[in-house]
């Protein structure tokens, strides 16, 4: 049966992805932030998932307003990488696992979760720029299938981030039900707190993201308790995005380690951070 | 010039009022319209079907009077990209600053509210 | 408050329409299917709703199959008419509910339906041919307004029979809890037995049609328990159409009444049934 | 000409195989699609992408090799509507029988099984 290794909270700022292609992850401005990076990407190297299931959001890219769904997963072979307004980001395809997918869409609709399904899908930076926060280097080819996990958080209203964290239950159910032995990470993008529009534009909330950056680990349900107009008020409209670290944490067993977590502000508007657990699993090892 | 509200939220009504507005942003996405209304920008914004007051914003970069007529930030940030303008600038527009002194807040740890 | 006055269960075969649209309802072929519906619709006519949400899907017509959301909601002005490949049916352009629709899609998402928004649709014979069974000569207007309810029954797994008759029950909760005192009718489309290709196709089973049209007045939980696949075998590839049934008799009280109900066979490749209860509300009066 | 499957489910696998047919099908929505179409079938299905499998059984009119192939009913019908046929014909395809045959078989009550 496949199994959960590790699950990933990480912000998806596209000039995250920016700096990696343009070399300037050694600039002063960006190198803080890369080197918070480090210990994560080493330990991750060192335990390779064969898939990575990947949280995140489209940003006007690959879903219009015409049609809004609530929970996509992605089914197709492969993925292109979207074309943003500046070119696509010089980085590898991404490859599907369709078959993973088909399960993972018929477990949680038996499961009562209403899924869309993303048969052909242009990924944007919000999956993109994860996959490169775990692989800075990918070659020709990302290490890793990727099962893409389409949330809206884009148009009010958002799927709560109790919701959310039922999802993430239902998919680390889906996940551990997969007959085939491979290891899967768990990625949850977004945030943290940030806005871009408005008179409340640039707000950081470094209280709410030092708190949401401990609960994620040992409180969960504390944090899916939290309505979507406390999430607005207190990380932004933007900073709602971190509705799908919980997918990642739901996923994931009880009993997870801390392997290391960084918090930066700024990366271009948003207060950007990374942590990693490891799944030990529901039984001890 | 208008205040910019605190918040801006894309909620279903929202999104039927800048419905033109944003269809024609995300239209964007590919380069030969981007040609297309550099080309003519009125004719475009006609063609898409925006109010005249959508229209007018649009013209003027009016950010905020977007944001106001139902524009989604993902979407109008298409637009700023092609005038190459920045999130930064955008944030200094909203908020009253420049660009310089926008990215200077944020690196100073960001705007605090409440 | 908003009440729920009635509920209607009907075919959506195309012909149904095109028969009434080139005038041949009185056509040997047709009379008796029509004759059949003249009780609920005398009754339905003294019975006006201010708003009918239709639950129906699509036909290749508005959605493709590049994103497949499994419940969707309308929350547009109006809707066109779909050419569906012969022009647009000659009827009334239709005209949205969008604060009830907004108001549904609110509740619902707060309830844990994981709701897909359609901003912008062309509505196809699975929902207009209903409305005309409802009401066969419009005239310039419908009499009503109307908010779409979306199910995918075209790709495979569609939502369970048991998830849509929770669909139908998160929907009259929140048809209920609408701040305006409009009278509103529930209609579930499609079926009854069918099925358009393969070895099988031109399959009716009409014991099963029976069953279904007696039970889902007095046993809904018992047509909620059985799978895609027993909806397939016995009431054929397309007859799966069905589980859009439970989602208007799970909107409906337990308190209802039998109108009037009507089979025929054939309506083209399909066994048309209509069935008409009317909810006589949750208290008495 | 092969013998159909009792049924066609189009479930994720299959929506992949025939996604480029089923969009070719879909394009049929539009009439200048169906015009273009109708002038060269074949290129018409190269600029689809179709396989050469695929192509061939919509030139040939294999209704059933298309099912094979991925089809969605719903999908293969918009061709079936461009040349005139009707479900009833497709029926009769599937099941061995004229269009008239099938139609009669409904007619009386339709087919049944099990
Ligand atoms: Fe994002
Ligand atoms: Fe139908």
């Amino acid at each position: 049966m496949a199994e959960v290794i590790w699950g990933l909270a990480t912000s998806h700022v596209p000039s995250i992805g920016a700096a990696m292609d343009n070399h300037k992850t050694g600039d002063p401005y960006w190198k803080p932030l890369f080197d918070g990076y480090a210990p994560a990407r080493e330990w991750m190297a060192g335990h390779k998932p064969d898939v990575a299931v990947v949280v995140y959001n489209d940003h006007a890219n690959a879903v219009g307003l015409d049609l809004v769904p609530t929970f996509g997963i992605g089914t197709a072979e492969a993925y292109d990488v979207a074309d943003e307004g500046w070119g696509q980001r010089p980085v590898p395809r991404v490859t599907g696992a369709p078959e993973l997918s088909a399960h993972l869409v018929r477990e949680l609709m038996d499961d009562s979760f209403d899924i869309a399904t993303f048969n052909q899908l242009d990924v944007d930076h919000g999956l993109t720029v994860p996959l490169s926060v775990y692989c800075p280097d990918p070659g020709d080819a990302w290490p890793c299938a990727v099962v893409p996990v389409l949330v809206n958080v884009i148009q009010y209203p958002q799927p709560t981030a109790a919701r959310c964290f039922a999802l993430g239950q239902g998919l680390g159910r889906a996940i551990r039900s997969f007959p085939q032995d491979i290891k899967v990470a768990v990625f949850g993008t977004g945030g943290m707190s940030h806005q871009l529009a408005g008179a409340r534009a640039g707000l950081i909330n470094t209280e709410f993201d030092r708190m949401f950056l401990q609960a994620i680990e040992t409180e969960p349900a504390k944090l899916a308790a939290l309505t979507r107009e406390d999430y607005i008020r207190q990380a932004g409209t933007e900073g709602i995005e971190l509705i799908m670290w919980l997918v990642m944490r739901g996923a994931l067993s009880e009993n997870i380690r801390r392997i290391h977590d960084t918090y930066h502000v700024p990366a271009s508007n948003t207060a950007a951070a990374l942590a990693l657990f490891e799944d030990l699993g529901t039984v001890s090892r | 010039m208008t205040t910019a509200k605190d918040n801006y939220v894309l909620d279903l009504e929202n999104n039927r009022r800048g419905y033109a507005l944003n269809r024609m942003f995300g239209s964007f996405r590919h380069a030969e319209n981007r040609d297309e209304f550099a080309a003519d920008e009125a004719a475009y914004c006609d063609h898409y079907g925006l109010t005249s007051e959508q229209k007018k914003v649009v013209l003027q970069r009016d950010w905020i009077g977007m944001l106001d007529l139902g524009a989604s930030i993902f979407y109008s940030f298409k637009l700023a990209t092609m005038d190459r303008k920045s999130m930064q600038y955008l944030g200094g527009v909203f908020t009253g600053m420049t660009a310089e002194q926008f990215a200077e807040a944020l690196q100073a740890g960001g705007r605090k509210f409440g």
